[in-house]
């Protein structure tokens, strides 16, 4: 897919204007999940907006979010990166065949005390 | 386009100028010898915002085929929100006069500094071709304003 | 006082605590949850994607039924609190949302515009009961003990949707820990996320975020800490590793100060 | 009968070359009312001003029209000839048969037909014109400025120099505003005191300036040359007439637990006190939430404590003062309201409301200042330690998106270089003492700043990050771990802090929109007033009169306080020299017997000029009918005209821009 159109499809399903970002990092500044991320919040912001998108969408940082809203809460301005990374992330499992995470797999998983809540969220998550 | 059926004739534009930016932009625009059409005829009001809509209709009722309104640039007013109150109310007249079958070319507002020579010149020279092409505008004219 | 009660997934199973202690705290303190009929699961976490409408759909119709009702829709899990608030959010705002999920909802013969309210429990105690209230009613005070108030994410973020507290600076569960007799205890990380979410891409994450958020509860002096979501208090239990820390929900102090746990 | 003259000009060639001068004479002197029409080589020069006057003279004209170059070029010069000959200078109208015909035109015939119409219009708008005469206003010969910072001081100053009485309204109890609590000034390094004090000491001894302190404007009336305010004075509980500033009372005084606002909170103070050792006026103050004897009186009790009393050998302590409301007239206003720190309450993030040792930028001032809680000597307000590693945060509550709910969308200008002074000024005293700054951009444009802010990197090694904090956690050691971004090197960065200093966005001061509506002077959307022009009156308010000094009106440094408050106070100089004010004549004129009291012309009015009265009118059968109508006060009123489009009855029209001569010249031309 052109690069052009899948650029188009992130920022209409996140609603995201990558336009309105200052590069003042506050995002990545703020990111309980930095470290485990290859591509970090505010380099989701400026790689979208300059169409560099491949790596994103290889990178395993989509989902590394931990949908926390912090930076999308403390960005001073409104970029709300988080849905942005969500939007890379919903791209993806729209592309994929398969499920990231296939039903079978949960069992393994599971513990007494996991609440149906993780399961429920997961799929949320990893489904197409 | 419609052409008029009377070969000599000429489209008929009134410009109401405000006194702090475009007047003296259509004064910077003869200082620097720009040349523009002499059917515009120039009104000096204070500001955008002395414009009455009734000047408008007036015009119309006399013949005219174009009415322009220069005023200063949004944030430049001389008495600082009089062409933002300018703007608005000519947004409801030309809708207005747009419903009367007065087109909306017929009406313009535009903004020009009195640094802006060139663009006085220009925009005036734009409006009386579009004027030109619209032809003659007979659809308010009013004989008995036209006899006092 | 009678409010519509969504209980969510987790809270009819295995956060059975959360949902008994509320119940029973509910009518110590005069008002009544009604839980409302056929509620579905709200799916967990807040779809953030704009053309997402599926996903939507339990939580618009647990909101329907809730203004059928007449009474506000009360929540208990944090999830459920954010997913629900939000998705009436886009209802109520984006006509785009309303209009492809109202389309969905026509073979059902339902159409929801973001009339429902959507409260927390702890919203509850503290503009309708009121802390003095609640205080009046505790009989067994938790009287020095250091209790730390674990909000995560979910119940605070984003604060131009939810509304319910300074999302930088809550005081909601603090003032709830003096209602019940507590002291209690301000750290840093109480907004910061445990990261439940990734547990099954990277067990790694949610262990260092649990670490460094009981870390930091703990060397500011907290005894254990309350909480009102199912998944952070699983996660923070599973991955404590050594520390003492047990995190309680908050539904449970408040029987317990009440004098109703022995009930249960 | 109107008897108009005709006068066109040929310029040289400049028109005559273009226009057929000859004809249009011709053409125009058989207008109606036109009893004599003529062309000449320059009428600007003294023989044809000669001429014109004499013609006004002999043919009696009762107008005068002017077919030449533009009016903005010679309207003044032929109304003043007309004026000479005794013809009212408003009855005189110029059609721009130059700028506007002939030098934009080559066509003879066209540009000839153009200038008839014009000049016809121009006999149309004379023949309505009504003799005007420019009203007089007298100007009362003092003036007030408000708010008494360095803004405040400086115009007052400049004021009092010019020979003119200036009152200081200051709502603190001392005069200095924020820069008497700074350190040192950047880029220069000198201290904020001993450039500031001396200049509040000129101030108090200064015989035409008077300082109100503890006090507030609480309405205003009036307009430019003779406003009317009314000052609210708080009580201090003291005498400042009889206090000598001995400092006794503040020894004796036994509750020494009061917050101490001067020094923004950081420590305490006495139930009565002076603000700071420099303060002026020098007067005690007592703090009646604390003071003990003052509360024992609410309670009915007037026997407890009340050392200060005794202790005060000049008699000044009045416990029973009492609020007081002064009013005064002021030719002239200076609005120097200043700025606050935005509040940090909402940006939790940086730990502020958890952690003592997370200061603002402010607060980091005091604690370096020597008159401040600590002396000068650099140390944590937790524990009083010398703090090893600062981080210092900017864009607190700056550069926000219009949309956010905490911040503030605009630069707040000097915190780039203050964030620099301070760094400088903890590496220059405290070597071993690590700086880290976390920036968004650099912003130093400025006499010496980028030069400044160059030498805090490489001179003092100060560590600057593009990056911000994102989360700081107060741990239990005392120590502050900062969680930042790094963007050059892409990392996120974790600091162990002792001390965190945050650049808070500067706000105006919440005083100033109630004033703003008194006065009747635009703001903008931060709460800044509105300066008239933004390029050619910025020290102007909208509203005549009103002039406008340092931060109320915008983030500026001290130099761009200072320098925009001389130029206030030069403005208001200008008026004040005045003994009398000529008023522009093209005003606004309601009809009282057209005006249905809608209030829509006061809603469009940028100067507050309208008002409303209710006046008595004759009615049917010797009735008398009251009714509410516009009036106009024509010394604030600029004739925009605004005010006569709004108007649904047509009441409102502008002198010398009627509807009527509008609309005879929409005639005329076409």
């Amino acid at each position: 897919m052109e690069a052009d159109l899948t650029k188009e499809i992130i920022l209409q399903k996140s609603g995201v204007n990558p336009k309105k970002c200052m590069v003042c990092g506050k995002c990545s500044a703020t990111c309980p999940n930095y470290d485990a991320m290859e591509y970090h919040p505010h380099q989701f912001v400026q790689m979208v907006e300059n169409g560099d998108l491949e790596p994103l969408l290889q990178s395993k940082s989509i989902y590394a979010c931990l949908s926390c809203f912090a930076c999308l809460e403390r960005c001073p301005r409104q970029v709300e990166p988080a849905k942005l990374i969500d939007g890379v992330r919903a791209f993806v499992e729209g592309q994929r065949g398969p499920h990231r995470l296939d039903p079978v797999q949960v069992p393994e998983h599971l513990d007494d005390d996991m609440p149906q809540q993780a399961i429920v969220s997961a799929f949320r998550k990893y489904k197409r | 386009m419609i052409m008029s059926e009377n070969k000599n004739w000429t489209p008929k534009i009134v410009a109401f100028c405000c006194n702090w930016c475009s007047y003296a932009g259509a004064d910077l625009a003869g200082n620097n010898r720009l040349e523009y059409p002499g059917n515009v005829k120039i009104i000096r009001i204070p500001c955008s915002c002395r414009l009455n809509p009734l000047f408008i209709l007036r015009a119309f009722q006399r013949g005219a085929d174009g009415v322009i309104l220069c005023g200063c640039h949004p944030g430049d007013c001389h008495y600082s929100t009089g062409n933002y109150f300018a703007r608005r109310r000519m947004t409801l007249l030309f809708s207005m006069l747009d419903f009367l079958g007065i087109e909306k070319g017929r009406t313009r507002v535009e903004w020009c500094s009195a640094a802006e020579g060139v663009r006085f010149a220009g925009i005036m020279n734009d409006f009386v071709k579009q004027i030109t092409e619209l032809g003659e505008c007979k659809k308010l004219e009013d004989v008995r304003c036209k006899t006092n | 006082m009678t409010y519509s009660y969504f209980p969510g997934c987790t809270l009819k199973n295995k956060a059975i605590d959360l949902d008994v202690y509320a119940r029973k705290s509910a009518e110590a303190l005069g008002f009544t949850l009604e839980e409302i009929p056929e509620w579905q699961c709200c799916g967990g976490e807040y779809p953030m994607a704009k053309d997402e409408i599926a996903s939507k759909l339990s939580s618009v119709r647990a909101l329907a039924n809730a203004r059928d009702s007449g009474h506000d829709l009360v929540t208990l899990c944090s999830a459920c609190y954010n997913v629900l608030k939000q998705v009436n959010n886009d209802v109520a705002t984006d006509e785009n949302v309303a209009f492809k999920v109202n389309n969905y909802l026509k073979q059902d013969e339902i159409e929801y515009h973001g009339e429902a309210k959507v409260v927390h429990y702890l919203e509850i105690l503290r503009d309708v009961v009121g802390w003095d209230k609640v205080k009046a009613a505790v009989k067994k005070p938790f009287t020095g003990k250091k209790i730390g108030a674990y909000y995560g994410c979910l119940l605070l973020r984003p604060g131009k949707v939810l509304q319910l507290d300074d999302p930088e600076n809550p005081q909601l569960i603090e003032d709830f820990i003096k209602a019940i007799g507590g002291t209690p205890v301000i750290y840093a990380q109480r907004n910061e996320c445990c990261g439940a979410y990734t547990m099954f891409e990277d067990e790694s994450i949610p262990k260092n975020r649990t670490k460094k958020i009981l870390s930091n509860a703990e060397d500011m002096g907290a005894d254990f800490l309350v909480t009102s979501c199912p998944l952070c208090r699983y996660n923070l239990i599973k991955n404590k590793g050594d520390s003492k820390l047990d995190v309680i929900y908050f539904t449970e102090l408040l029987a317990e100060a009440l004098g109703l746990k022995e009930e249960k | 009968m109107e008897r108009i003259g005709v006068f066109v000009c040929h310029c040289g060639t400049n028109i005559a070359g273009t226009v057929d001068v000859e004809k249009v004479a011709e053409e125009l002197g058989k207008v109606d009312g036109v009893v004599y029409s003529t062309h000449y080589t320059y009428m600007c020069s003294s023989a044809g001003q000669q001429m014109i006057e004499d013609h006004i003279k002999n043919d009696k004209l009762t107008g005068v029209v002017l077919c030449s170059c533009s009016p903005r070029m010679h309207e003044k010069t032929f109304r003043s000839c007309a004026e000479r000959a005794g013809l009212n200078p408003f009855k005189v109208e110029v059609a721009n048969i130059r700028e506007q015909t002939s030098w934009v035109m080559k066509d003879m015939e066209q540009a000839t037909e153009k200038a008839i119409a014009l000049g016809k219009a121009a006999i149309a708008k004379t023949i309505l014109d009504t003799p005007l005469i420019a009203g007089e206003t007298p100007m009362t010969k003092r003036a007030l400025v408000i708010g008494g910072g360095i803004a405040g001081i400086t115009a007052a100053l400049d004021i009092a120099d010019a020979g003119f009485p200036v009152d200081i309204v200051e709502k603190d109890y001392t005069v200095g505003g924020k820069m008497a609590k700074l350190d040192k000034t950047f880029p220069t390094l000198d201290c904020a005191s001993c450039i500031v004090t001396p200049k509040m000491t000129e101030v108090s001894q200064n015989p035409n300036i008077r300082i109100l302190s503890a006090s507030e404007v609480c309405r205003v009336s009036g307009y430019i040359g003779n406003f009317e305010i009314d000052i609210k004075r708080h009580p201090r509980y003291v005498d400042e007439t009889k206090c000598t500033g001995c400092g006794a009372c503040i020894e004796k005084c036994p509750n020494k637990k009061v917050p101490n606002s001067f020094n923004l909170g950081l420590n305490n103070r006495k139930a009565i006190d002076i603000p700071f050792a420099q303060a002026v006026p020098k007067v005690a103050n007592i703090d009646a939430t604390y003071c003990l004897h003052m509360k024992g009186l609410a309670n009915g009790k007037d026997n407890v404590c009340g050392f200060c009393e005794k202790a005060c050998a000049a008699g000044a302590i009045k416990f029973d003062q009492k609020e007081e409301i002064i009013t005064e007239k002021y030719g002239a206003i200076i609005v120097a309201t200043g700025y606050n720190p935005i509040s940090l309450e909402k940006f939790d993030e940086y730990a502020y409301n958890q952690s003592p040792d997370v200061v603002s930028s402010l607060e980091f001032e005091r604690l370096c200042n020597a008159s401040g809680p600590t002396n000068g000597h650099l140390l944590r307000p937790s524990d009083g330690k010398e703090p090893k590693t600062i981080v210092f945060v900017q864009c607190v509550g700056s550069r926000c998106s219009a949309d956010s709910t905490k911040g503030h969308e605009y630069c707040s200008k000097i915190c780039c270089m203050y964030t620099a002074k301070h760094a400088i000024l903890t590496r220059d005293h405290y070597p071993d003492t690590n700086c880290y700054v976390f920036y968004i951009d650099v912003r130093t444009p400025g006499k010496l700043f980028d030069e400044f802010y160059r030498r805090a990197v490489e001179q003092y090694g100060v560590h600057y990050i593009k990056g911000q904090v994102g989360k700081v956690t107060p741990q239990s050691d005392g120590t502050l771990d900062v969680q930042g971004s790094d963007l050059i090197l892409n990392k996120q960065v974790h600091i162990k802090a002792d001390m965190v200093v945050l650049a808070a966005s500067i706000e105006a001061d919440k005083s100033a929109r109630p004033l703003a509506t008194m006065l009747t002077t635009s703001m903008d959307n931060n709460d800044f007033f509105l300066e008239a022009h933004a390029k050619l009156r910025p020290v102007e308010s909208p509203t005549a009169g009103i002039f406008l000094a340092g931060c109320c009106q915008g983030p500026k440094d001290i130099p761009e306080t200072v320098a925009q408050s001389s130029g206030a106070a030069a403005k208001a100089i200008c008026l004040l020299v005045k003994d009398k004010l000529k008023n522009d004549p093209c005003t606004a004129n309601p009809d009282e017997n057209a005006c249905n009291g809608c209030g829509q012309c006061a809603n469009v009015c940028p100067y507050g000029a309208i008002s409303y009265i209710d006046k008595d009118f004759r009615g049917p059968n010797r009735t008398t009918i009251t009714r509410h109508v516009s009036q106009v006060n024509s010394a604030m009123c600029h004739g925009c005209g605004a005010c006569t489009v709004a108007c649904p009855s047509g009441a409102m029209d502008l002198k010398g821009f009627s509807n009527k001569q509008i609309l005879a010249e929409v005639d005329s031309v076409l």
